[in-house]
């Protein structure tokens, strides 16, 4: 056996945890070194694992299987291919930069990094696991970090912290309940189907489950799925939380976590149940477009910066949906371009808007204005995230919204049109934001503001260079993409999905 | 209508009789007259059964022991007023709904024993010796419960000293 | 002929008055003593039963031996208690002892 | 010699490392970053000549691609190229040399901005987009680099973002964009579907095979959208006007003389498609001409020296793109780069006034400023004359060609409309003139000539807007349209009717100007009170950016409240219900547990009797 | 025969009443060494259960046995007194000269507990039973000077009396169907018989008599007034052990006796574990006092047990027994806790956790951990254990089942997280932190550490209850 690499990326911010543990409390600076070694060791590893995968081998490679519950078929089982690689790089790029966005807390310091980095780990190994069991152990895992988080180092606008943390938490739990039990479900039939307990994604897909069974299993899935990732109208959560999230918690949970419900689909839903996706996908496509317009809308009229991000984020969800809802391969390979485009996109609008939260103490758009004359690298940030929030060629967003499309379009055309609506609102919102808070005339309240500065540029220069490379050079990421995907797409029995690919 | 009937259906009669009276007397003192009486009715009944020693225990544990210590703990903490010792609760919820129930239960019971095909009885063994059979069973396969019995009573007597005695002030 | 049944009705009745009782008065002595007219009804099924269905053992007699053995103990541990708590609450009513609820 | 299309692909990328440079490293050095830009259009340019003179020596027909994998999947490809023939030859030429010469001016003109480096490195990336735009070879690159250079416009708009009008007008500029690339990314969608291709050649050969042409109906008016978001054609062209709030050098660059000409290069540049679709062409001329028209009408009266130039801008833009309608491409791509030179050179030598005036815009307070700026006047007049369609300048050829092409096509009522509007377009550029710079100097200013920096590029674009037209003349046996045709794209004999009409209404409108506002032979007053309500309709431009803003008050953010409302209060509403449900619940349930040990007990016995009654049910009615 | 496999509760008994009289004898300044004793003693026992782990062995005609099953629910039991003495330590000096009979009560419960789920038959389950809850009885009234632990005893012997009367009438029915006690031998009776009207009502007379002692509704009323009014260590006590001592009975009586009575016994348990599950966690919602707020919450607990039995298939059971054992490590870790509070500002309110996280970062992290463990988040424990019964009963078609108890366990996070919520953001006046006795340390080292370690690697939990069930023969 080689080098474990993928038990070490995932144990690498554990062990930062545990270390941080033994430290002592007021060690505050030390606390912060060994949480950016154990996420910089991580995001490394990833790097090493992206750049060593074998593109032309495709499927799951660097496999790390070790019999763990025998009786329910489990094994510690992690592997990546083209799906999970560039999400475990982006939670490795997210994670990094969280660390520095939240270099500035003050409070807590101790308390602040271990729950981090438990956290970074669970989002972690739900897109290294290749066994259900593990999947969903380490799905769950995240919530009650954010939990601690939100309420500890949070913040109040309009709603209360301790509100938003119990509203996203209960919320993602219930949707997790209804998973499990699709999960649980497919376990039991798998096995009787099989005859032997196996909790391993690919032994499972062997199964022939039948239709209606597929379509329950499918529907509570999209359910648990669709919550975490904010599908209309289950999306309530979404807003509340990252208001009142601290800003390495919004930069993670809008950035990877959500994604997970993404990735869930596609790696779980469709691949398991392809034909209950098919049957409930027209469903998910019609919320969808509820996502991108509805959400999209709302943004207009938000004040809170942190709240149109918000909102965005479940606009912008809403293309990921539709590209899983349209079950090709291109429009697949979207969604998941997508998702990592929107993660590194919305981690540096929410890394931005923190720190600009953490000097003025404000987050409403009308109080600011003019902040580029003050704050010119700030500025930068902002637009950058903005930009390619509305999906301008160049950052990777417009490569998974086009992809999407282009998807999209084959399946569902009325509906895509639509939804293409979103690129029009998307400028309006952002525009006016950007605007908003960034240009017009100085104001000398804002004076004191410190531009981005030594570590602060950290978070910036990371998703920022990753927005704009992943962008210019799309291949770089969308090959490994497009092999992961058309390996799971090759993968489903054709008898079980029709004429759909 | 033979002996044996008349005797069941008299000590039925006063066995219920005196149960009625203990839960429907105002005067604790009176109840627990009239608990003796139910213990010593149900001692009867298993004299009908061919229970003897049964009998027995239960005149010497029950009506006797049991009682006894009731009746001590009846002075210990009796109302002045004897006819306001033993009212009746004052919830009337309580006690409609513990009445209904009551008679649900009778009913239901009643019922399921009344439709059961109980097996034919089959005679008894004359010639045993049925206290060494229920010796031999104590001290044999039951004799872990014999035992635990032991210990409990153990329990109940130090625990019971325990709660009784309360607290030494200072 | 008196059956098995009649002693069961009869067990039955009592273990009803016993029910009652535990819910018709408020003095806590009281409700003991019929939960005793319970256990008793209990004790006189074992016998019958024992009596009737099978007679060639005593495993039912033998049964309500410890029932007796138990109530007793169990009595004895009530009464402790009532005393116990009587010397708080100067009460043994128990619709006074509601300091925990909800 | 040969192999310089090999390194054709650096025009565009040029631009783009000098961004890199700027962004990475010199930002905090203007002169340097001004340096490396200009040095990298230079180079861009002189490799476009190079790339000219190969193509322009060989056969018409030839193209030479290029390209590498960008996006590529199953069903998806999207490449990253260049191809290269006449038409993309020319839009290098034209828009490296005005870049470069916008450049070289804002060194004076922007010389005292703090944010010099970021100017020149937005400008880098405009010129290294615009010129991706052009040598694209497929519709999704094009498409890539089309948004890009709208960032870039609305980067450079909201250039001085401490004015709000400034920000508000980049803002309108990007979103009105957004709105046209919304048809035009559906219109690339459906090519790709129908046609699994994007790339031009592949696309021409299978739209040339297709023997049901119906679809290419929509896709031809989706496609459309683009040119009419990026050319600001009517009803999309609120943004152009309020584009002059950026520097004077971005309105001449981007939005007089390159980028708004991308939807003009688009329509020639899928030609193939739209000339296969009458009703399509029908619509694009209609558009075109009623935007020169309208446009023109706005210029008549307004008082802000750039704002006159905008709406000149589309009207002329609006003639281009009615010449792409009468399927005159050839005189449309003709006039697309006849303008660039003359439009670009109005406004730098608006630029130059606006920059000795100290940012004062209104004509009116100008005035005599022929004796103080004689470099600026003189060049601005030729530009004007080109404009207006004086021969033999530049503009006098390429519009008479437009004219022509829409007599000979058959657009008759389109060919009256084109005249009308040359004779209000020299009406209002000499109105500008005489009032600006040979009226009394009314707004008591000092002004002085610029530094020869600004003037050395005036004259250089006076000098193509002079001489430039002749490539397309008659005279040099119309050398433009040899190269720059297409299938479809009628050519005809030059007409000297047309020629002599077109001038003498020109010259006509010159000297109405010049009774009005020189000799003041008309009183202006007299005709503002008399017309004044078509006057306040057109001052008001039609009340269409208010009739916008009415829309986007009544129809979006309304919407948006509205389903801020329903988000609040049903979705959020819900959950909350039913977390208070819940809630609600648990105290209910927990006031059963009251503290009455008879109550506990009464429930023990309630259980019982149920689960007593239930198996008894059970036991008697299913089981016998 | 082997009587040496009855070694331990042999020398339970005796260590019972080696610490009564020791209690007696000693001098009060020894009151500790007899804990240590106690401890010594236990551990002694819980270490010759786990060697004689696999031996199994049948007495008195199958009266009493002794097999795995029943031994690993005596591991069970000495492992949570083990635990309890230890977190303990320092709530026992508010009994005074009472603690060597607390101690010697203590280890009669457990000895009951031992002989229940050792019993064959309805007799010795009994006395075993009443030798248990008698215990309880005298353990929960044992803080005399306090109104709530008086009045917590009294109404459990009331509620207890009551319901082991209706459990005696439901035995007496099926001796009466059977003509037998014991278990294997009423399977065999029973098995041609079809149509007893009186078996039907005494076995829901059982089940009413056991729901009980697991307090499932509607017999659960009990429960939150004597779990806050008993001292903190034997609510603890109670919660954990007392609850899988009556499971570890009912699955043995209803599985050996009754596996395919007649009467669907399943569906009827089913709706009792549902609204167990509902009542028991939605009753928690609103409550301010962490003690009763865990017993509200054990009711909800005792719902996801008993789903484990509805399923009764080898998922089930080893679901059930395996969250009983970790229901030890997690509750008496948050039980733990509270005792630590409790012992510090004399309440248990949620007021006193306010701000325990600065005072006390470790015990709050475990009681934490410990109740999301209870709430079945992964990777603790409890979602280990949640996933086995759920897939049991998803496997025997009882997937509303499986939805409600999912639903509501997600429901539950709310009222933990309160808690969580008043311990890590809360504030205290006091910024004292708070004094841990090593040995409560020691127990809460152990909850936290089985607590992740049974949720991580479930594995070895999982085949020991693998044999314990095999008694049982299920699929």
């Amino acid at each position: 056996m080689n080098f474990p690499i993928l038990s070490a990326t995932l144990l690498a911010p554990i062990l930062g945890a545990l270390l941080i543990t033994a430290l002592p409390r007021k060690q505050e600076q030390l606390i912060r070194y060994a949480a950016a070694v154990s996420t910089l060791a991580s995001l490394v590893l990833s790097f090493i694992i992206f750049l060593t995968y074998d593109r032309a081998l495709s499927g799951m490679q660097f496999s790390e299987s070790i019999p763990w519950v025998k009786d329910l078929g489990v094994s510690y089982a992690l592997g990546v291919d083209g799906i999970s690689i560039p999400l475990l790089l982006l939670t490795n790029l997210i994670g990094f930069s969280a660390v520095y966005a939240s270099w500035h807390t003050e409070e807590r310091v101790k308390e602040f990094f271990v729950l981090l980095l438990l956290l970074i780990s669970g989002v972690m190994g739900t897109f290294l696991a290749t066994d259900l069991f593990i999947f969903f152990l380490f799905y769950e895992v995240v919530v009650i970090p954010i939990y601690l988080l939100v309420i500890i180092f949070g913040s109040s606008k309009r709603v209360t912290k301790e509100y938003a943390g119990m509203k996203l938490t209960i919320y993602l739990l219930i949707g997790s309940a209804f998973l499990l039990v699709g999960l649980i479900a497919l376990f039991i039939k798998g096995q009787a189907l099989l005859g032997f307990p196996t909790m391993d994604i690919a032994t499972l897909s062997r199964a022939d489950f039948p239709l209606t069974f597929q379509i329950f299993v499918y529907s509570l899935m999209a359910f648990g799925f669709g919550t975490l990732l904010s599908m209309f109208p289950f999306h309530a959560w979404s807003p509340d939380g990252y208001a009142g999230a601290p800003t390495a918690v919004s930069m993670i949970h809008a950035g990877v976590l959500k994604k997970i419900g993404g990735y869930g689909l596609i790696r779980i839903g469709l691949f398991l149940l392809p034909a209950g996706a098919r049957y409930v996908a027209p469903l998910i496509a019609v919320l969808a477009l509820g996502n991108v317009v509805y959400a999209g809308l709302i943004c207009m009229t938000q004040k809170d910066l942190k709240y149109i991000v918000g909102y965005s984020s479940v606009s912008h969800m809403g293309y990921v949906l539709l590209g899983i809802a349209s079950v090709n391969l291109i429009s697949i390979n979207g969604a998941v371009m997508m998702m990592f485009a929107h993660g590194v996109m919305a981690a540096l609008f929410f890394a931005m808007i923190g720190n600009l939260y953490h000097q003025s103490h404000t987050r409403n758009v009308f109080d600011f204005g003019g902040l580029a004359h003050q704050m010119p690298r700030l500025a930068v940030g902002f637009m950058l995230a903005g930009l390619a929030s509305l999906g301008l060629p160049g950052t990777v967003n417009f490569i998974g919204e086009f992809t999407i499309f282009v998807g999209a379009f084959r399946q569902y055309q009325v509906l895509t049109i639509l939804a293409i609506s979103g690129i029009v609102i998307t400028a309006v919102y952002i525009l006016r934001t950007l605007g908003g808070i960034l240009f017009g005339p100085r104001r000398p309240e804002w004076d004191h503001l410190k531009d981005l500065q030594g570590v602060d540029l950290i978070p910036l220069l990371i998703l920022g260079g990753a927005i704009l490379i992943v962008g210019i050079l799309p291949f770089t990421v969308m090959d490994l993409i497009d092999s992961g995907v058309g390996q799971l797409i090759s993968q489903i029995s054709p008898g079980q999905i029709g004429g759909i690919f | 209508m033979n002996l044996n009937e008349i005797a069941f259906y008299v000590i039925s009669g006063l066995t219920i009789a005196a149960a009625l009276g203990v839960v429907l007397s105002r005067n604790i003192v009176h109840s627990a007259l009239a608990l003796i009486v139910t213990f010593l009715g149900v001692a009867m009944t298993f004299f009908e059964l061919d229970a003897g020693f049964l009998g027995l225990v239960q005149i010497l544990v029950y009506a006797g022991a049991i009682s006894v210590l009731i009746i001590f703990a009846i002075m210990l903490v009796m109302h002045p007023d004897p006819s306001r010792t033993n009212l009746t609760t004052p919830s009337r919820d309580t006690n409609f709904w513990g009445g209904l129930l009551a008679w649900i239960i009778i009913a239901a019971i009643g019922i399921a024993l009344g439709k059961n095909p109980w097996p034919i009885p089959q005679t008894i063994p004359t010639d045993t010796d049925r206290v060494g059979a229920i010796a031999n069973l104590l001290l044999g396969n039951y004799v872990v419960a014999f035992e635990a019995a032991a210990v409990l009573l153990l329990l109940a007597v130090a625990g019971a000293i325990i709660l009784a005695k309360g607290v030494e002030e200072g | 002929m008196i059956g098995l049944n009649h002693y069961l009705f009869l067990a039955t009745l009592l273990f009803g008055i016993g029910i009652y009782g535990v819910f018709a008065k408020r003095n806590a002595v009281a409700i003991l003593m019929s939960i005793e007219i319970m256990l008793n009804a209990v004790n006189i099924n074992f016998v019958a039963i024992n009596r009737f269905i099978q007679p060639a053992d005593t495993v039912g007699q033998l049964f309500a031996i410890f029932v007796i053995v138990v109530a007793a103990a169990e009595v004895s541990v009530g009464l402790a208690l009532i005393i116990s708590i009587y010397r708080q609450r100067k009460s043994v009513n128990l619709d006074d002892f509601n300091l925990m609820k909800w | 010699m040969d192999n310089i299309l090999q390194f054709a692909w650096m025009i565009p990328v040029l631009p783009f490392l000098a961004f890199a440079l700027i962004g990475l490293l010199l930002h905090r050095w203007p002169k340097l970053a001004a340096a490396s830009s200009i040095g990298a259009i230079g180079i861009s340019l002189v490799l476009s000549i190079l790339v000219a003179i190969r193509v322009f020596s060989g056969d018409p027909g030839q193209v030479f691609e290029m390209s590498r994998r960008w996006l590529e999947m199953p069903g998806l490809k999207v490449d990253m190229g260049i191809l290269i023939d006449p038409l993309t030859v020319v839009m290098l030429m034209v828009v490296t040399t005005v870049a470069l010469l916008v450049q070289i001016y804002s060194l004076g003109y922007m010389d005292k901005d703090p944010g010099l480096a970021s100017y020149f490195s937005y400008q880098s990336v405009f010129a290294g987009s615009m010129l991706g735009l052009v040598a694209a070879n497929n519709f999704g690159q094009i498409f890539v680099f089309w948004e890009l250079v709208g960032m870039c416009s609305y980067l450079l708009i909201g250039f001085w973002f401490g004015k709000p009008s400034a920000r508000d007008a980049a803002i309108k500029a990007f979103i009105t964009n957004r709105i046209g690339d919304f048809g035009f990314l559906l219109g690339i969608l459906f090519l790709m579907i129908l046609f699994g291709t994007l790339n031009y050649g592949e696309l021409a050969s299978k739209i040339a095979g297709h023997q049901n042409l119906t679809a290419l109906l929509p896709i031809a008016v989706l496609l459309f959208f683009g040119p009419m978001g990026k050319s600001a054609q009517f009803p999309l062209h609120v943004w152009l006007p309020d584009a002059m709030e950026g520097p004077t050098p971005v309105s001449a660059l981007i939005h007089a003389a390159t980028m708004v000409a991308a939807g003009v290069y688009l329509i020639a540049r899928a030609f193939f498609i739209f000339s296969q679709v009458p009703q399509a062409m029908l619509l694009i001329a209609g558009v075109g001409g009623f935007t020169a028209l309208f446009a023109a009408s706005i210029a008549l009266v307004q008082n802000d020296i750039k704002r006159i130039l905008a709406y000149s801008t589309l009207s002329q833009l609006g003639y281009m793109v009615m010449a792409m309608g009468v399927g005159a491409m050839t005189a449309g791509m003709f006039h697309l780069m006849t303008h660039a030179f003359f439009k670009s050179l109005l406004f730098l030598a608006a630029g130059s006034v606006i920059h000795a005036l100290h940012e004062e815009q209104d004509i009116w307070r100008m005035g005599g400023l022929s004796q103080k700026m004689p470099f600026t006047t003189w060049t601005f007049v030729i530009g004007a004359l080109a404009l207006a369609g004086i021969p033999p300048l530049a503009g006098f050829w390429s519009k008479d060609e437009i004219l022509l092409g829409a007599y000979a096509g058959g657009f008759t009522g389109l060919y009256i409309l084109g005249s009308l509007v040359a004779f209000m377009t020299a009406f209002y550029m000499f109105r500008l003139i005489f009032t600006a710079f040979f009226g009394p100097n009314t707004g008591g200013h000092h002004a002085h000539e610029s530094s020869p920096v600004m003037t050395v590029p005036l004259v250089i674009l006076a000098g193509f807007s002079i001489g430039a037209g002749f490539v397309g003349s008659p005279l040099m046996g119309n050398a433009f349209g040899h190269f720059i045709n297409a299938p479809g794209s009628a050519h005809h004999q030059a007409n000297f009717i047309i020629m002599t009409v077109s001038s003498l209404l020109a010259i006509a409108g010159i000297f109405l100007a010049w009774l009005i506002y020189q000799k003041q032979a008309i009183k202006a007053e007299e005709l503002k009170q008399r017309w004044s309500v078509a006057y306040n309709i057109l001052y008001h431009k039609y009340y269409i950016d208010e009739f916008y803003a009415w829309i986007r008050k009544v129809l979006v953010d309304a919407a948006a409240a509205l389903m801020e409302w329903v988000d609040l209060k049903i979705v959020n509403g819900t959950v909350n219900s039913l977390a208070y449900l819940t809630g609600f619940w648990g105290r209910s349930l927990r006031y059963t547990v009251n503290g009455q040990v008879q109550t506990y007990a009464l429930w023990v016995v309630l259980g019982v009797a149920l689960l007593l009654i239930t198996a008894l049910w059970t036991v008697f009615t299913v089981l016998v | 025969m082997g009587y040496q496999l009855l070694a331990p509760e042999i020398f339970t008994a005796v260590l019972g009443m080696l610490v009564l009289m020791l209690g007696l004898l000693l001098p009060t300044q020894c009151e500790k060494l007899v804990g240590y004793i106690t401890v010594a003693g236990i551990a002694a026992v819980l270490i010759v259960v786990i060697l004689g782990f696999n031996q199994e062995a049948i007495f008195f005609q199958g009266v009493y046995q002794i097999d795995r099953y029943g031994s690993f629910f005596r591991i069970l039991f000495l492992t949570a007194a083990l635990l309890i003495f230890l977190m303990s330590s320092r709530y026992t000096d508010w009994f005074g000269q009472r603690q060597d009979e607390w101690f010697s009560f203590m280890v009669f419960a457990t000895l009951g507990m031992m002989i229940m789920v050792a019993a064959g038959d309805l007799i010795t389950v009994y006395v075993g039973l009443e030798l248990m809850t008698i215990s309880f009885y005298i353990l929960s009234a044992y803080l005399l000077n306090d109104g709530l632990s008086a009045e917590a005893g009294l109404k459990y012997l009331i509620i207890g009396a009551l319901s082991s009367a209706v459990l005696l009438f439901g035995m007496s029915l099926v001796y009466a169907s059977s003509g037998t006690t014991i278990f294997t031998d009423i399977y065999r009776a029973l098995n041609h018989s079809h149509y007893q009207p009186a078996l039907v009502a005494g076995i829901v007379m059982l089940i009413a008599g056991l729901c009980f002692k697991i307090s499932a509704v509607p017999f659960h009323m009990w429960t939150p007034d004597i779990y806050q009014g008993a001292p903190t260590p034997v609510t603890a006590y109670l919660s954990v052990a007392s609850k899988a001592a009556g499971f570890a009975v009912l699955v043995r009586i209803f599985l050996i006796s009754f596996p395919d009575t007649q009467f669907d016994w399943h569906g009827v348990l089913a709706v009792l574990a549902a609204l167990t599950i509902i009542i028991g966690n939605l009753t928690a919602l609103p409550q301010t006092n962490v003690k009763r707020m865990l017993a509200y919450s054990s009711i909800a607990q005792a719902g996801y047990i008993l789903v484990g039995l509805v399923a009764a298939n080898a998922y089930g059971l080893k679901g059930l027994l395996f969250y009983a054992m970790l229901y030890v490590f997690s509750n008496v870790g948050a039980f733990t806790v509270t005792t630590m509070v409790e012992v510090e500002n004399g309440s248990t309110e949620i007021e006193a956790f306010q701000g325990l996280s600065r005072r006390a970062p470790m015990p709050a992290a475990v009681m934490t951990i410990c109740m999301l463990s209870l709430a079945g988040i992964p990777p603790l424990a409890g979602f280990a254990g949640k996933f086995y019964l759920f897939a049991g009963a998803i496997q025997a078609d009882y997937l509303w089942l499986a939805f409600i108890g999912l639903l509501m366990s997600m429901i539950s996070v709310y009222y933990y997280l309160n808690v969580a919520k008043a311990m890590y953001i809360g504030v205290n006046s006091s910024d004292k932190s708070l004094a841990i006795p090593a040995a409560a340390k020691v127990a809460l080292w152990v909850c936290l550490l089985m607590t992740l370690f049974l949720g991580i690697y479930p594995g070895p939990l999982v085949s020991l209850t693998e044999m314990a069930i095999r008694l049982f023969k299920v699929g």
